[in-house]
């Protein structure tokens, strides 16, 4: 069985390793960027979302706040996005902190609740400071030629390396986590809280950290969307939709789960690439009514996710309880 | 006119009653005691159809119940007054009444039975309009077993009455118990307070751990050591 | 800007304050009674709006003289979600019951985009252009009408829920499900009828704003913040609060909208609703626990 | 011996509901307090409260020369001062090796550091064998055990132990009661409420009992037995005028 999966694995990196080397239709190649964007954006809204159980459905608000930063410091300042990237992650901790803080201490649907109303004050601010931000007008970064400074490529495959890269340091930080201390008192305050600080985890500062780190995942998330599409507007990066997206492709994989996140990652975006294919031309709203639909689906027939459907093939699994 | 036949149950996978035998006749007080954790509650909440029942089965006046959903019972003539009372807080005391009759068969004589209730409890008239929840334990004991009344019941199941209750509190609630149970209804009873429920009662079972340890008249429960030994260690 | 001003915008933003208490109310009744929140009950606003559109347009029945058949359709749609998605998520985590609605509110939007397009639908009403003038305020018919009936659908269903066997019942639901229970009453009957009135609530609402709001597919999302604002801030399951809060957010909202700037005018509701949320989670008018 | 906890006029009302009134009570280095008393007489509240779930109303309790009155739970664990819960509440979809994980952290650094201690206590609590069994295949025993291991795991200076042996039979009570001492001769002082009477005598070295929120009495088990009150709380005031 270690064997199986080990031959998985490397198929699976040399597929997405050598993909935009013998592909080079850019369609192609971007559908399989927005997978590996979207699976690290799960897997670090996992942290919260599904280890901690703390639905937060205002992941927009990193996701744009790592978008704008950079984008901003580059076309006024010319603050090469490397930098500038720095900065977006920044101040998205900062605003991470900022929200968790008040709220934290409320449960349930409340905290989701709380978190859309900051994500929609955020979307409202990028609206009206047009001067800044464009307004609904949005930022185009116009191109000027490569220049890997300033995070400008005339092919689509470096953005791909650059969001597989960014999967693979997300994932493997997360795996290592899930082991650790901080990956224990977040399954703790999942399943029971005040059991959780009977046992002297602090809930707050151990919720708080991993909405933090997996604000920093967004943030990063957004910078390297940012620059793939050269575009970016209130609607696109701000909105609660996005929020709802990212946590769908958590769901719809499997919640609270390593690999979850990457499954439905290709699951979602791949279903909804291909309703375009199909019923896009002629129809708009085919995609994003599969978000709708495919989270309906999987909470009703399979809350566990997509990935529950493998876990009868793994005997360590089945030897020794849920991981 | 209540069999229970060898019944298990628990919650989740967790096994909580282990083969419950137990019968109430007609007209009958019947007290149940143990510790905590035994399974009191849990048995009466199998009865009350509040949790499944995973094998053995229920009548009720010969009608197997067993399978019935919770909300079928009460029309069937069993009310059960939940641990802690039951009273709806936020419900005013008039309207918590008026929902012991919601069964049709008690609806069209409500207003007669809550004048019965209304002599029986006067303070509850006096405090028709307040909040469930405004009362004090003692008076949403007596909310409760009033809001019982007014279904009408042919047996009556009541779940620790005397909880948190002052003494002169539980002497009242004891008193009443009596004056229902003249009236014909049955009664099954937990109860910690042993020697009140012993002396309302005519039989009574000690549950241990989700077996009957013991049974017998009340009378002889209450002179037997190894229940006063059960509850006092000595 | 003078008193008058001032008045006319607090007017302004009382009436339509009525539609928001309309849609919270719903809001708050399904989370009263099932201790659930509806993340869809915008979306089921903007079917009202749709239902009354269709109505006017193939039937030529105006948005006022279908008022009833619009609350009947929409009852029955309310009944075919409960049946088909709700009843399977009561009793389970918090969570899959907020992401199925989320999902529900996203593929109503977007099915309602796939059948009728992005396009801005208008429909119209004889009383459309009337109004009301006293002193230098004037009041269109559409805001009154649409305050008058909110309010009376408000105090309808007060007097159910009040006065009503049916109403106690549900009350006893909102409080136990298992006190309930053991009194006779079948939560899921309660269950289902609370949620079919919020979703014709939500769906009457709808019909009203026509008269005033462009049709489109994403006019929900609108009233769906809002609708949360207004619970939490009348506290959550409180039919009054949810009343009072509706007024108070529509008076704020159009205070903010034409003394601040008219693309911040949710903005104000959103930050009351964070400071509501974190001092008083219990709501303004809610118990303290 | 010393004291170790010490409680003074602690106070705490729910609504109108007082349901700890003026209790004052120590707690000595090692020993075994047993906190007894009918139900709803306030013995859970007085642990939520000293573990600091709920906040009291007033009185102070001092930990030693500490004062620990109304801090956070899990301030109140790093203070030494470990507490089960009446229903047991393993974290149900882990290991019994990660719920005991979970518990050693509080002093390990490093995972393999406290898994070790995590494996010592487990071994203590005699689950072993089901050190990868998920706690929601565990019976109502081992939950209990696995409680307690847990707490053993916070290597804590005191255990409030509420009805930790409630749902299990005489001959699991007889192991439970066991472990209890085995913790307490590692130098655990140990609050003990319990129901069953037997295992309270048995068991502990002093008894404090309450009724409805306030101390009734307090002192050495069969004396505290043997009075008058008690007897009336526990049985009803009837039962010594019945002529026993």
């Amino acid at each position: 069985m270690k064997n199986v999966k080990m031959i998985a694995l490397i198929c699976g990196a040399i597929f997405a390793l050598g993909f935009p080397l013998v592909v080079h239709t850019s369609y192609y190649i971007h559908i399989l960027f927005m997978v590996y964007l979207f699976a690290a954006l799960g897997v670090g809204w996992n942290l919260i979302g599904g280890y901690g159980a703390q639905l937060s459905l205002g992941h927009s608000i990193f996701f744009a706040i790592g978008a704008y930063v950079p984008v901003l410091l580059m076309l006024n300042f010319h603050i090469s996005p490397l930098i500038g990237g720095i900065a977006g992650i920044g101040l998205a901790l900062l605003a991470a902190a900022l929200i968790g803080l008040p709220c934290f201490r409320l449960r349930g649907p409340y905290f989701a609740l709380a978190t859309i109303a900051a994500g929609e004050i955020t979307r409202t601010l990028l609206l009206h400071f047009q001067g800044v931000t464009g307004g609904a007008n949005g930022l185009p970064i116009p191109f000027h030629g490569d220049d890997a400074l300033n995070l400008q490529f005339s092919t689509k495959a470096p953005y791909y390396y650059l969001a597989l890269t960014l999967l693979v340091v997300v994932f493997l930080l997360v795996r290592y986590l899930e082991k650790e201390k901080v990956g224990l008192y977040l399954a703790a305050i999942r399943e029971d809280q005040d059991a959780a600080e009977s046992l002297g985890v602090k809930t707050m500062h151990i919720k708080l950290l991993a909405f933090m780190l997996s604000a920093a995942i967004a943030a990063a998330g957004g910078q390297i969307y940012a620059f793939t599409v050269a575009y970016i507007d209130p609607d696109g990066v701000a909105s609660i939709n996005l929020s709802i997206e990212i946590a769908t492709v958590v769901i719809v994989g499997g919640i609270g789960r390593l690999w979850g996140p990457v499954l439905g990652a290709a699951v979602v975006i791949l279903l909804t690439e291909l309703t375009n294919i199909y019923l896009g031309a002629m129809r708009s709203g085919a995609s994003l009514g599969m978000y709708g639909l495919l989270l309906i689906i999987v909470i009703l027939l399979r809350p566990d996710g997509l990935i529950s459907l493998f876990d009868r093939f793994d005997p360590e699994l089945n030897k020794k309880g849920s991981k | 006119m209540l069999e229970i036949n060898n019944i298990v149950t628990g919650y989740g996978d967790m096994k909580v009653l282990d083969g419950i035998t137990l019968s109430v006749a007609e007209g009958e007080t019947v007290a149940l005691v143990g510790s905590n954790g035994a399974g009191k509650t849990t048995l009466l909440r199998a009865i009350s159809g509040l949790i499944p029942v995973w094998s053995g089965n229920i009548t009720f006046n010969g009608q197997d119940t067993t399978k019935l959903p919770a909300h079928e019972l009460p029309a069937l003539g069993i009310a059960h007054i939940p641990q802690g009372r039951g009273v709806l807080a936020q419900v005013s005391v008039y309207d918590n009444l008026l929902l012991g009759a919601y069964i049709p068969s008690a609806k069209s004589r409500r207003e007669e039975s809550l004048k019965e209730v209304f002599k029986i409890f006067p303070i509850l008239e006096e405090k028709k309009t307040h909040l469930g929840g405004s009362l004090s334990g003692g008076q949403q004991q007596m909310l409760a077993i009033g809001r019982a009344l007014m279904s009408h019941p042919k047996l009556m199941i009541l779940d620790e009455p005397s909880l948190g209750l002052a003494p002169i509190v539980v002497d009242s609630v004891f008193k009443i118990i009596k004056d229902i149970s003249a009236q014909g209804v049955s009664i099954l009873l937990i109860e910690q307070n042993l020697v009140e429920a012993l002396a309302v009662s005519s039989r009574g079972y000690v549950l241990e751990t989700g077996r009957i340890a013991l049974q017998g008249k009340s009378a002889d429960l209450f002179n037997n050591d190894a229940v006063r030994a059960a509850y006092l260690g000595l | 800007m003078g008193t008058g001003i001032f008045l006319q915008t607090t007017l302004n933003g009382l009436m339509i304050g009525g539609v928001y208490a309309l849609v919270a109310v719903g809001l708050t009744l399904i989370f009263g009674v099932m201790k659930i929140v509806n993340f869809a009950q915008g979306e089921f606003v903007m079917l009202g709006m749709y239902i009354s559109w269709m109505l006017a347009h193939f039937a030529g029945i105006g948005p006022y003289e279908g008022l009833a058949i619009s609350a009947v359709i929409m009852f029955l749609i309310g009944y075919l979600v409960f049946r088909l998605l709700i009843v399977r998520v009561i009793g389970k985590k918090d969570e899959e019951f907020i992401l199925l609605t989320l999902g529900l509110s996203i593929f109503l939007q977007n099915a309602i985009l796939m059948i009728f397009s992005a396009d801005y639908l208008t429909v119209t009403s004889s009383m459309k252009d009337s109004a009301l003038s006293f002193a230098d305020l004037t009041l269109t018919l559409p805001r009154i009408i649409a305050f008058s009936v909110a309010l009376t659908a408000v105090a309808v269903l007060t007097f159910l829920l009040q006065k009503t066997d049916t109403g106690r019942a549900m009350r006893a639901c909102a409080e136990s499900r298992e006190i309930a229970t053991v009194l006779g009453i079948n939560p899921m009957r309660s269950f289902t009828l609370a949620f079919c009135i919020g979703i014709a609530l939500a769906g009457i609402a709808g019909v009203l704003l026509t008269p005033m709001f462009y049709v489109y597919p994403g006019v929900g999302t609108l009233f769906n913040t809002t609708a949360f604002v207004v619970v939490v801030l009348g506290g959550m399951g409180s039919v009054p609060g949810a009343l009072l809060g509706g007024l108070i957010i529509g008076i704020v909202e159009s205070l903010t909208g034409s003394y601040v700037s008219l693309d911040l005018s949710q903005l104000g509701t959103f930050v009351i609703f964070l400071i509501v949320l974190f001092f008083r989670p219990s709501g303004l008018f809610g118990k303290r626990t | 011996m010393g004291t170790l906890l010490k409680v003074s006029n602690l106070k705490k009302s729910f609504g109108g509901v007082h349901a700890l009134k003026d209790v004052s009570f120590d707690l000595r280095d090692g020993e075994i307090l047993g906190l007894i008393g009918p139900n709803g007489s306030g013995k859970s509240t007085f642990v939520n409260t000293i573990a600091g779930l709920h906040q009291p109303d007033g009185g102070e309790v001092m930990l030693g020369e500490v004062n620990v009155t109304g801090l956070e739970p899990a301030i109140m664990a790093r203070h030494g001062v470990a507490r089960t819960f009446q229903s047991s509440r393993p974290f149900l979809n882990l290991t019994v090796l990660e719920n005991v994980v979970i518990a050693a952290l509080l002093h390990e650094k490093t995972t393999a550091a406290a898994e070790t201690l995590a494996i010592e206590c487990i071994e203590v609590a005699g689950l072993k064998d089901l050190l990868y069994a998920k706690a929601s295949s565990l019976p109502i025993e081992k939950r209990r055990r696995l409680d307690l291991c847990r707490t053993l795991a916070l290597k804590p200076k005191i255990i409030m132990l509420d009805e930790c042996l409630a749902g299990l039979n005489p001959r699991e009570m007889e192991e439970g009661l066991d472990l209890v001492r085995v913790l307490n001769k590692r130098g655990i002082a140990i609050i003990f409420i319990e129901h069953v009477m037997k295992a309270v005598v048995s068991l502990c070295h002093r008894i404090v009992v309450l009724n409805q929120g306030e101390l009734l009495a307090e002192g050495a088990p069969a004396d505290v037995m043997k009075n008058t009150k008690v007897i009336a709380a526990y049985l009803g005031e009837k039962y010594i005028h019945a002529g026993n």
